[in-house]
This record gives C-alpha cells, structure tokens and sequence, in this order.
C-alpha cells in the first residue's frame, strides 16, 4: 500500500500534477469557447487563471519549506518556499478580478441590449 | 564636367508648386489667376529646362543629390541627354498645352476645372522627374506619382464610363507597377546599385539566362504598359473618354512618353545593350513592338471616331520607339529619341486639331466631318501636314528619326523590320490620308455640319473664324516646329545632337555617326 | 496523508467542479458551485504554500461569488421586466 | 432534443481536449523541474537573494511582501492601476443604462421587511462582524509586512464590511450610501497617494520608488527603516484603491439591481 | 535638467498616469477641467518622447532605468534604445492626437462628469499601457501593462456603437485567452531559466538552446502575442472591436493597440532567442506561414465589406501580416521593414479612422455609399483619406511604400520570393479596395437621406473643429514626413541597434 501511495506520489512531483492543472487550464479554454452562456464564460476565464496562477506556484514549491516569512533564526535559502511565484500570482489574481468586473459589467450591457446571455440567441439577433 | 545644382529639381518643384497652389487654392481664385499661375509656372519651368541644355551639349550633366531617400539610395536627379530631350518637350508642350487647355476648357465649359489644372500641373512636373530621374527609386516615385496624376483626368468627367476607363487605367499601371517595383527590389537586392548608367550596370552572364529574362520583363512591364505596347494597350483607347487637351497630353506628351522613356532607361541604362541581347529580351520585345505596328494601323482604319483613331495610331507609332530601342544601334537608339520629340509635336498637332473640331463643331465622328476645310481651313491644313509628318514625309520631323531608325536596322541586319518599318508607313497614310480626304472633300454639305453641331449643343462662337485663337494659334505653333525639326532637326535646342550623344554614350565609341 | 496527494485529489476536484460548471443549467447553482470551486482553489494555495495568495483568493472569492450573484439577479429581474412589458 | 444534442457534442469535445491535453502535459510535465526540488533554476537563482537580503534591506519579514512592494514595487503600482481601471469601465460601460425608477430603489430600501436578505439573526450578526472585519483589515493593512496581508487584502476587508452594510438592510439606517463617483475618485486618490510615494524619492535625487531616498526618516544609516516606511505608504494607497473600487462595481451593479422580487 | 532627463521613460508613463488618477477628481468639479488635464499630460509626454528620442540617438547608448533603484534582475528595469524611443514617441504622438480628436465626441455625449472622466481616463490608460508595454525591460511587468492596455481597450470597445459591447465581450474572453497564453509561456520560461528580465534571459538562453521547454514556452508566446496583435488565425475578435469601438478612440484602438504588442513580440523574441536555435527556426516558420495566410485573407476579406470600418478592419490583420512577415524575413532590412511599418501602418490607420470618426460625427455614417461629394465639404479630411489610402496601398512617397521597400528587399535577400509576391499581390488588392473609397469620395453624386440632409445643412461652412483638425493635419504629415525623410530613421536611428542588439 505504502509502495503505491510513494509512487504515486513520484508520478504526481514528476509530472501528474502539471497533467491535473494543464488540464485544469484546457477546460477553462474550452468552456469560455464551447459555453453558451456568458456568465459561464466568466466563471471558465477564472478557471483557466486560477490553474495558471496554480501552475505557477508549483514552481515555487520546496520540499521542507515553510512559508516566505523570515524568521529570526534562519536564513538559509533552503528553508523558505520561493517567493517570487507567490507576488507573481497575486498581482495575477488581482488582474483576474478585474477583468471578471469588466466581463460583469459587460455582461449586464448586453443582457439590457439583446435580453439574453446566451450566445446563440445573440447571433440569431444579428449580434454579429 | 558634373555640376551640383538644384536647377534640376527646381524645374520640378515649380511644376508641383503651381499644382499644389492650384490646388489649395483654386477655387477660392478667379480663373485667371489660377490659368495664370499654369502659365507662369510652365514659363519657369520651360525657362529653367532649357537653361540647361548648353551644359548638357557640352557634355556635362546638372546633378542634384536632395536627400536619401530610402536607406543607401539618394534622391537624386541627373540631366543626360536623354533626359533632356524629354524634358525639353515635355516642358515645352506644357506651354502650348495650358494655352490650349484653357481655350478648350472655356469653349467647353467644363467642370472641376481646379482639379483639372492642379492634376495637369501634377502630370507634368512628375513627367520632368521622369526625364531627370538619375537612379531607378526615384523614377519609380515619379512614376507612380505619373500615374495617380493621370487618374484624376482620366476619370475627368466622373460619370460611369470616366469611372470605369479610369479603373482600366489604374489597373493597367497599377498591376505593371508593382511588377516594376518587385523588379526594382530585386536588381538593388542583387546589385547593390540603382543608379542610372549609360550602358547599364547589369552585366550579361551575371546571373542565368532565364531568370534574368524574367528580371528583364519585370522591369519593363511599368514601360510597356504605358507606352501601350499590344496586348498591353487596353487603357489607352477606353482613355478617350477624356477631354481633348488630356489626350493631347497622355498621347503626345507625358504618359506614353514616360512609358517609352522607361523602356530606354531600362534597356541602355540598367541591362544595357549587351544585357538586353543577350537574355533574349530585347528581341521578343522588338516582336511584340512589330506586332503592334501592323495590328494598331490596321485597327486604326476602322475607327470612325477621330479621337480613336488617333488613339491606335499612337499606339502604332510608340511602338516605333519600341522597336528602335530594340535594334540596339546607335542610329536606331538616337531615331528613337528623336522619334519621342517628333511624335510628341505631331501628334499634339493632331489631337488639338480634334479637339478644335470637336469644341467648335461638336463634331466627333470622322464621317460627318465632311467639307470641314471651309469651315475650319487653318485647322485642317495643319491635320494634314501633320498627319503627313507622321507618316515619315520627308521635310517632316517624322522623317528623319524613321529614317535613323531604318538605318540602324540595316546596320544590325534585320531585313524583317526594314519591312515592317516600310509597310507601317503607308499604313500611316492609309488610315489618315481618308480623314484629310474628308476634310477637303465635298461629299457632305455644310448644313449637316450645322446640324450635328446643333443637336451636340457644344457650338459656342459658330460664326468666328476657324477655331478660338487661343487653341488655334498653339496648334499652328506645334506645326511650324514639327516643320522645322524636320528640315532643320538641330534648330534652337540641338535636340537632335543630344539624342544622338546619349545614343552614343549608350553604345559607347563605336561607329561613326552621320547626321541624317 | 501525503501533502502532493492531497494536492492531486484537490485538482481532481477542481476539474470536475469545472465540468459541473460547464454542463450545468441553473445559473445560481453554477456560481454556489464555483463558490465551492474558490475555495478548493483557496485550499490548494495553502498547501503549496502561497498564505498570502490564498489570504487573497479567500477574499476575491468571496467578492466575485457576490458580484456573480448579485449579476444573477439583475439578470433576472431585466427578463421579468422585459417579459412583463 | 436539440439541448442534449449539444450537450453531448460538448462532452465529447471536452473529453477528446482533455485526453489530448492530459496526454501532451505527461510529456511536457516530463521535462519540467520535479516539483519540491530545491535546486531547479526557479528556486534558486533570484528567490535565493530575496530571501537571504529581504529583511536587511526592506526590514520586512514577509517577504513576499517584500517582493511585491519593494522589489516589484512597480508591477504592484500597475497592479493596483489596472483594478482603479477595471473600476472605471465597468461605470462606463454601465453608465448609459435604463436605471430601475428611482422610487423603486427607495422602496426596497425603506421596506425593508420584505427583504430576503433582512433578519434579525442577519442584522444581529452584522452588528458583531462589521466591527471585527474594519478591525481586522487595518491590522492586516499595518502587519502585512511581518505577517500575511497587505494593502490589497485589507482594502478587500474594508470594502467586505461596507458590502455587508450594503446588501444585509437593517431596521436602522446606517452608513450613508457611497455613490460610484465619490468611491472612484478614493480609489484615485489612492492610486495616485501610491504614485506620489513613488515620486517623492525623484525629488530627493533617487530613482522612481526608490524608498532608501524618500525625504524623511532620522539619517542615512536607517535604510531599512524607509524601505519599511515606504512600504507601508504604499498599503496604505493600495488599501484605499482596492476598497473604493470594489465598492464603485458593487454600487454600479446594485444601481441595476433590485431585489424586489 | 538633467536631473529630469536621467527620469524621462519613467516620467513619460507618470505624466497620464497622474492625470487619469486626478481625472475623476478634476472632473467632479469641472468636467473639462479633467478633460484638459489628461490632454496636457499627454502631451508633456510627447515632449518628454521627443526629448528622449534625441538623447537616445545622440548618444547612441540606451538608457537602462532602474525602478526602485533596484538593480536588475532583482528589480524592474525600463529600456529604452533607438528603436524603443521611436515606438515611444509614436503611441505618445497618436495617443495625444486621439485625446484632443475624441474630445467634441465626448461632449457631445457626456450625461454625467463622471462619464467625461471615465472616457479618458480609459484613454489615458490604454495610452500608459501601450507606453508601458513598449518600454519595460521585464517579462511579468510586460503582461500587467499588456492587461492595462486591454481592460481599457475593452472599455472603450464597449462604450462604442451599439454591437460595441459584444465585440468587447469577444474581445474580452479573446484578450484574457491570449494573456494567459503569453503568461503561461513566461511561466515556462520562468521554470527554466529562473528570472524574469529580459536582458537576464537572454543572458541564460544560450546554455538551454532547444531545450525542450523552451520550445513550448515559444509556441504560447506566439500564440499569445498573435492573439493580442490580431495575427491571422487568431484574429477573430479584432474586426468586430475595430469596427464598433468608440469612434473617438477608435484611431488608437486600431492604430496602435494591435501594432505594440507586436513590436514586444519582435522584442521579445529577437533579444532573448539567439537566432540560429531551433527555436527561432520554429518562430520563423510559424510566422512566415501566419503572415502569409494573413496578408491574403485580410486584403481578401476587405473587399467584401462596403462599411468604411470593416475595410479598414481587415485592411490591419492584412497589414499586421506585413509585420510578421518582417520578423520572419529576420535579416537587417526585413527588421527594419516592419518596425518602420510599425510606425507608418500606425499613422495610417489612424488616420483613416480619424477621418472615420469624422464622418460620424459630422454625418452619422459609415457606409460607403454615402460618401458621394464628402470632399467638398470636407477637404481636410478627404485629403487625409487619399493620402492615408494611397500609403495603405503602398504608393511613393508615401510612408507605407518605403515599409513595403525595406521588406520586399529584406525578402529577396533572404531569397523568400514567395512574400514579395505576396507584398505585390496585397498592394494590388489594397488598390481595389482603397481606390473604391476614393472612387466614391470623388465620383459618387451625393446621396444623402433627409435626415442627414438636414445634419448636414445645418452645419454648413464648417469642416471639422479644431480639435478633430490637429490630429489630422498631424497625421497627414506624418506620413508624408515619414514617407520623404525614412531614410534617415532606417538609416540612423533603426539601423544600428537592429544590428547589435536584435541580430546579434
């Protein structure tokens, strides 16, 4: 049991995690095209950001790290995860937020304009 | 020998400045004021041409490096001599033309007169760039600016037949154009000059055969559709649409003049003689130039509009030049040169007589132009001494360049062309000779004259004498010149010598020259 | 448990909460879902370490579950309005 | 019949993408760094200076703080811009709007026992969590640099207690409302208070957010301590922005909003 | 003086980014006070461009500027070399004209103070981003101002005609696609390399040519740049937000925003891949074909349309594929070809949508139809159309003709005789399409509506106001300008850092 929990666990640090959020990423893409609906569009955009902003925080990822706040008595470079992904990421994540505002707003203009969300009753409107 | 000076480029700059003057400002102006800046502007202009000459005949050459145009390639203008007998006639006729124009325009009544005059400005001054041209990017800017000039004339009169006609046009030269230019980008990439040579700068054998077939035909498509070498010559009838003095222009000078000077500057001054023969290029082109001759005359004697008429025979007699070039001799090269001038005043003299006719007649078709010699005596007269001249009359200014031109291909060996050359000129008769048989016969009365005139609406002064002086008397002018070119073809402005000293310098020192 | 482990299953979860999103038809039940989807996200951070982007996805999920419904409704009162008229 | 046409169509798209995704992420997965390596160039070439120099030169213990407001003081700035940005689309693109009547808003807002959202239990525990949220905001906008938090958390935190004031109605009126120009204008001043702390060391011969040049603190030995102090200026912007942001596309989309129904 | 000198890149973006904050302030109390205060700010950023641009050239150094004082690659750094201050002055020259042109629209529809503060800020903003995004020396600095340059395109997209929103919505999940494609191509280079500044990076390459990830991070760049800069397959939002964006914002949208985040693509790849790697092979063939495919189907596209907006719409994927091509000829004149088509295609298009802004705020109209006899009305705008379409259509000595130059050379240097029969073949197509309008601006009767009847009597005499005139007469010599002196531009001030520093 140990033995296939280590080499799953091997599998998931050489490259299954990367698979899981690299296909996390392709269904965000997938919906905001496949989706019909443009709230659901949104909520895929946040998806496919929320795997990269996760992509790029396994880089950081340190085996035996604590988290980025220095302490007093250690200062080796090993002892920290990195913290470069993590400022990275949240300037990221605040984009995301604003750019679901602006899909939010838009969203709402065209719901006044065309009554509906949903992208075929749009196109059948002439939304062209 | 070579003199820096801006005279160059100041005659275009007058040119451009009466344009952009006439057209910023012209409809805020009184028609004279704005006739009289063409005028005065062509009086510069021709002045600062013809300033040049002695130098020119001297051997010496008027450089003016501006700036650089384009990264290693300078703006740069250069009068040879062969630039200068082009832009001798071309300034030249500028002068006669707006007289002309403006007799025309007035009896006629025309509209967008503004545009008309800033366009014609427009056409000359690039017509001038053309001439003094001194690498193959700044021939290419004014050649272009030619064509985007034309347009507006072309398309004169904006109604659908204009449109479309200036459509034919722009396709035309648009599509030979960009072929042009991808050539031009070629040579520079290949050899890393563009500058004007006499003789040419390509060397045959520097790159293979076909390819550089290929690169010669490129080159000369901008040419070749502008001089409307068949079956390339589809925009120059449909140009008829326009008003008469813009035939006059596009015909006799600047258009079609430019297309065979760009054919002269490639073949001697890019490929060069050696060049050109050798890739075979020259003599297919020396084909096509034959075939046009004979197809042109033969579809000129079925028109029945003047205007057309005159047309096809352009088309014919620019082909001349074409093959003259061909030759590649240095009889036949200075023939073609002068042949430019020759043309150029004869066959103004025929199209402003047309256009005499039409304004004071409203006549346009040939087979109601009977008895027209009693009516308009001074103007047919002039029709048929013209028409002679184009023929190749002796005593004619047509004369002596067919004759260099005939010349050079004996010299050469090309007994096939001696024919064709031989043959084109009774066709020349035959299709212009019936129109002054008209002219002075009787056949039709005078009534129908003023009928026809009548139903056209256009007959403004019937009971003046002949036609306004202000188109009679260039049209005379043009006449007299063309007549004294051809007895005298060294008279006032040695344009004869220069044609045969670029010819020379083409060829280089080979063969003794007699003058004709 | 193992913490790459937990970190596979969390993923999981999040791709089937994404499929759900995808392929459900109420609205409101999408946006309670990507709720629950932020706070996977929230959770996943913590554990690769990220505090400080968890601290924030817990905040901005909130804020744009808010945002997401209070749009909802919006949405639906326009309709109604639309249909009543 | 035609919905569950394409809903089947959908599913197979999404499996044939997440195959085809799942199967090419094994390869590139394959070549990148095993995850918790120490010594992939991630880990090891920049974040190794961060982490050794932060504290002496920015005396601030996170140091992703750190990072984010000294290092990259200038991707925060823009950071902060684009969120003042997204806050003024939305008000434009929502400003030419057929508004609900005016009345009407009134209305809910008076009757407020018809509200779903409106309880005692609601406005009970509002009254004990809008406190303890103002509060904790400003801690986590003072100690974002020992602990987790910064400017952008702590204005979210303010702008969660004024958006529970918003959307849970209480039998008393409590706040005024904040109308969307006057919360832009803060989210302005904000950004341009973080903008004016980034010029203030150009007066004083530095370069643009070069704190160890701001114009005050005690003398020269005291780098870290302006670094600190720069920092903090600059939450505090953040802080402002963030919060008068969020509440302008609150009050934008609450304005077409009513929850009447 | 100096003192401000050594500030300038950094001042450059500050100047708008103070006005747009202040923006809503000024604007509550006076709306054209704010107004006024982000035209000036953008145009103490030209001068501050122009001043830059000189010390730059005379020089002949870059200017490296480290923000926060911090060294990179700790800290971000900004920039500048000749080209990059070329790039700048441009967007600050069309970013101030396109303020001062949309200013009569603006108060033509301003309803609230806050509305006139929003429509510029969001201009400010699209200008301080494009700014930004030609400036920084910094991978991850470069996706926030390419996030800041998209969320005020979106806006301003949006508050267009009315499909305005729908295309913005497009765009939107289009933009955020691409973003997270050029992020997740950062992410990978990130993971090999370590650092995020681009001199850093391309310092690392060498030691990883062909890495395996490196190529993966290459293939999401391309697609995230050729999403932003609308490259032929990706292009799908661009022509419905050229065409229904606001029609005061309208010349930069489609002027610039597509244009800079192709000259960071050139930036991106040419200064940190060395050039003879299988990366760039990759690079060079995808963009070829991209470019090739591109040129056609926008030229091709463009002759269906009669709606002025469409044509000039597609008209740009066509004339972006002219910069593709350009990168992907890759030599000395190739590079110089498209960063001069950067700036010319530009002013061009700019300028063809100012003259579609005139006519929509003169006449209401886009179509074609309607264009009849304009010019009478009109001249300065009909100049600028005709000037604008010929250097579109690539005709001396116009701008776009020596763009066209230096690529057809660069090509048959590199013997890829394909795209110069390409370049031709678009020409010609542009002429049909362009000399249509010209056709019609000058041939065409007047065919006016009542309704447009009375529009138009009712401001009779009067062209444009001067505001709507500057940015034409600005561009219109602009091109001209650009057209006569390139040599200069190519010659001096591209030439040499082309050589070192982007084919080194």
């Amino acid at each position: 049991m140990t033995d296939i929990i280590d080499r799953l666990e091997f599998f998931l640090a050489d490259r299954g995690i990367y698979m899981l959020a690299l296909i996390l990423f392709a269904v965000g893409i997938y919906g905001m095209i496949a989706c019909g609906n443009y709230m659901k569009k949104i909520m895929c955009m946040n998806i496919m950001q929320v795997s990269i902003i996760f992509f790029f925080l396994t880089f950081g990822q340190k085996e035996g790290g604590t988290l980025p706040i220095a302490l007093e008595n250690i200062f080796s470079a090993e002892a920290y995860i990195n913290p470069v992904p993590h400022a990275l990421m949240l300037t990221a994540i605040v984009v995301s937020l604003g750019t679901t505002g602006v899909g939010l707003a838009l969203l709402m203009k065209i719901k006044d304009i065309y009554g509906t969300i949903e992208e075929e009753e749009i196109t059948g409107k002439g939304g062209k | 020998m070579i003199t820096e000076s801006l005279r160059p480029a100041l005659a275009i700059a007058t040119a451009l400045l009466a344009a952009i003057l006439i057209l910023f400002f012209g409809n805020r102006l009184k028609p004279n004021v704005r006739e009289g800046i063409t005028l005065v502007a062509a009086a510069v202009m021709t002045g600062l041409v013809f300033s040049m000459i002695p130098k020119v005949l001297g051997g010496g050459a008027f450089v003016a490096e501006l700036w650089t145009i384009a990264d290693g390639i300078q703006l740069k203008l250069k009068t040879d001599g062969a630039g200068m007998v082009f832009a001798c006639i071309a300034s030249f006729l500028w002068i006669l033309t707006s007289v002309y124009s403006i007799g025309y325009v007035r009896g006629h009544h025309e509209k967008n007169q503004t545009g008309y005059f800033a366009a014609f400005a427009a056409c000359i001054a690039s017509a001038i760039g053309i001439a003094f041209s001194a690498n193959l990017i700044t021939f290419f800017i004014f050649y272009e600016m030619l064509t985007l000039a034309t347009y507006p004339l072309v398309a004169h009169y904006r109604d659908e037949k204009a449109k479309a006609s200036g459509r034919k046009y722009l396709a035309y030269t648009l599509v030979s154009g960009q072929l042009f230019f991808a050539a031009i980008v070629w040579v520079y990439a290949k050899y890393g000059t563009c500058e004007f040579a006499a003789g040419g700068f390509i060397e045959a054998g520097s790159m293979p055969k076909a390819l550089m077939c290929v690169m010669f035909f490129m080159m000369i498509a901008g040419g070749v559709v502008k001089a409307g070498v068949m079956p390339f010559h589809g925009w120059l009838p449909s140009a008829m649409v326009a008003p008469t003095p813009v035939s006059a222009l596009l015909h006799a000078v600047a258009v079609v003049k430019a297309g065979v000077f760009c054919l002269l500057r490639i073949i001697c001054y890019v490929f060069g003689p050696e060049s050109s023969a050798w890739c075979g290029g020259a003599s297919v082109l020396s084909w096509f130039a034959v075939f046009t001759i004979l197809v042109s005359s033969m579809v000129a004697m079925r028109q029945d509009n003047l205007k057309a008429r005159l047309a096809f025979s352009t088309v014919g007699q620019l082909s001349y030049i074409v093959l003259g070039i061909c030759i590649l001799s240095v009889y036949s090269i200075a023939g073609a040169m002068f042949h430019m001038v020759a043309h150029a005043f004869l066959k103004i003299t025929l199209f402003m007589c047309a256009g005499a006719i039409f304004v004071t007649t409203g006549l346009s078709q040939i087979s109601t132009m009977g008895d027209l010699a009693k009516r308009m005596p001074v103007t047919c007269v002039c029709f048929t001494a013209a028409s002679l001249g184009i023929a190749g009359l002796p005593l004619m200014a047509g004369f002596i360049s067919k004759f260099n031109i005939l010349q050079g291909a004996l010299t050469m060996g090309k007994p096939m062309f001696i024919a064709v050359l031989m043959a084109a000129a009774l066709l020349a008769l035959s299709y212009l000779i019936p129109v002054v048989r008209i002219f002075f016969g009787k056949e039709s009365s005078s009534q129908t004259v003023s009928c026809t005139a009548a139903e056209h609406g256009h007959v403004h002064s019937s009971s003046g004498f002949d036609a306004a002086p202000a188109m009679l008397i260039p049209l005379v002018l043009t006449t007299v010149v063309a007549i004294i070119l051809g007895c005298f073809p060294d008279a006032g402005t040695h344009l004869y010598d220069m044609a045969v000293m670029a010819a020379e310098e083409i060829m280089g020192e080979g063969g003794i020259y007699l003058a004709g | 448990m193992p913490i790459l482990l937990l970190e596979g299953l969390l993923l999981l979860a999040m791709i089937s909460i994404a499929i759900a999103i995808i392929f459900g038809k109420n609205l409101l039940a999408a946006t309670i879902i990507y709720c629950g989807f932020s706070f996977s996200a929230m959770l996943l951070y913590t554990i690769v370490g990220a505090a400080d982007v968890a601290f924030t996805e817990a905040i901005i999920g909130t804020i744009s579950t808010v945002y997401f419904i209070i749009a909802i409704k919006s949405i639906k009162n326009r309709g109604e309005h639309d249909e009543k008229k | 019949m035609k919905k569950s046409n394409s809903n089947k169509k959908l599913a197979a798209g999404l499996i044939a993408i997440i195959i085809l995704v799942g199967a090419s992420a094994l390869k590139i997965g394959s070549f990148l760094p095993v995850i918790g390596a120490q010594d992939t160039p991630a880990n090891s070439y920049l974040s190794e200076y961060y982490i050794s120099h932060a504290v002496e030169d920015t005396a601030s213990h996170n140091i992703v703080t750190a990072v984010l407001a000294d290092y990259r003081g200038f991707d925060t700035l823009f950071e902060t811009c684009v969120l003042f940005l997204s806050g003024i689309t939305a008000v434009m693109i929502l400003s030419t709007k057929k508004k609900i009547s005016h009345d009407k808003t009134i209305r809910t807002i008076n009757d407020n026992s018809e509200h779903i959202f409106s309880s005692n239990i609601m406005d009970a525990a509002f009254r004990i969590v809008v406190p303890i949220i103002l509060i904790y905001g400003i801690y986590v906008l003072i100690h974002g640099e020992i602990s987790l938090g910064g400017g952008f958390q702590a204005g979210a935190l303010l702008a969660c207690a004024y958006l529970l004031d918003r959307i849970i109605p209480s039998f008393q009126m409590r706040v005024k409302h904040i109308t969307d120009e006057i919360a832009l204008i803060t989210a302005g001043t904000g950004a341009l208070f973080y903008v004016i702390t980034g010029i203030l060391p150009m007066l004083n011969g530095g370069n643009f957010l070069e704190f160890n040049k701001l114009p005050f603190g005690s003398g020269a030995g005291d780098i870290a301590g302006l670094h600190s102090t720069g920092i903090l200026m600059i939450e505090i912007g953040v802080t402002l922005c963030v919060m008068g942001i969020i509440i302008t596309i609150l009050e934008v989309v609450l304005e077409r909003t009513d929850f009447d129904d | 003086m100096n003192q401000i000198a050594q500030h300038l890149p950094v001042l450059i973006i500050l100047f708008p980014l103070c006005a747009t904050l202040l923006c809503p302030l000024i604007s509550h109390f006076s709306p054209d006070w704010g107004k006024r205060s982000v035209i000036s700010a953008l145009f103490l950023s030209v001068v501050c461009a122009v001043w830059q641009l000189v010390i730059v050239v005379s020089s002949g150094e870059s200017i490296h500027y480290f923000l926060g004082g911090w060294k990179p690659p700790i800290g971000i750094e900004f920039a500048v070399d000749n080209v990059n201050a070329v790039i700048i002055l441009l967007v600050a020259v069309i970013s101030w004209t396109t303020s001062l042109f949309s200013s009569p629209f603006e108060k033509k529809e301003r309803t609230r103070s806050l509305y006139s503060a929003g429509y510029y800020s969001m201009l400010a903003f699209l200008a301080v981003g494009l700014l930004g995004m030609s400036t920084t020396g910094d991978a991850f600095n470069l996706y926030v101002f390419m996030e800041i340059t998209a969320i005020s395109g979106y806006g301003l997209i949006a508050v267009g005609e009315e499909k305005g929103p729908i295309a913005s919505f497009r765009y939107l999940m289009t933009g955020t696609i691409g973003a997270s494609m050029y992020l997740l191509g950062v992410g990978f280079l990130y993971a090999s390399t370590g650092t995020l500044n681009m001199a850093d990076l391309a310092d690392k390459m060498p030691q990883l040519t062909d890495s395996p990830l490196i190529i993966i991070a290459v293939a999401c760049l391309i697609v995230g740049f050729g999403i932003k800069m609308a490259l032929f397959p990706l292009h799908g939002w661009q022509p419905a937000a050229h065409s229904y964006a606001h029609p005061g914002a309208d010349p930069m949208i489609a002027g610039i925003m597509i244009k800079i985040p192709a000259y960071a693509m050139l930036r991106f790849f040419y200064c940190i891949f060395i050039e003879d790697s299988k990366v760039m092979q990759l690079f060079f063939a995808a963009l070829g074909v991209m470019a090739v495919l591109g040129v056609l189907f926008g030229s091709l596209k463009a002759l269906r349309y009669d709606t002025y907006n469409k044509i000039l719409a597609y008209s740009s994927i066509g004339q972006v594929g002219y910069i593709a091509m350009g990168f992907a000829i890759g030599n000395v004149y190739g590079l110089i070809g498209a960063v001069l088509h950067i700036v010319s295609h530009a002013f061009m298009k700019a300028g063809l949508f100012y003259t579609s802004g005139a006519l929509k705020y003169r006449y209401g109209i886009h179509e074609t139809t309607y264009l009849g006899q304009v010019y009478r009305k009109m001249p300065v705008t009909s100049l600028t159309m005709v000037v604008c379409a010929l250097s579109m259509i690539g005709l001396p000595p116009f701008a776009g003709f020596f763009s066209k130059w230096y690529l057809a050379l660069g090509a048959i240097q590199k013997g890829q005789y394909i795209f110069v029969a390409v370049l031709i073949l678009s020409s010609l197509l542009g002429a049909i399409y362009f000399f249509r309008i010209i056709e019609k601006l000058f041939m065409e009767r007047e065919k006016i509506s009542d309704e447009e009847n009375n529009m138009r009597t009712e401001k009779k005499g009067k062209e444009l106001p001067w505001q709507m005139l500057v940015p034409l007469i600005v561009v219109v010599a602009a091109v001209i300008l650009i057209g006569l002196f390139n040599a200069y531009i190519a010659g001096d001030v591209l030439k040499p850092v082309i050589t070192e520093v982007f084919l080194k």
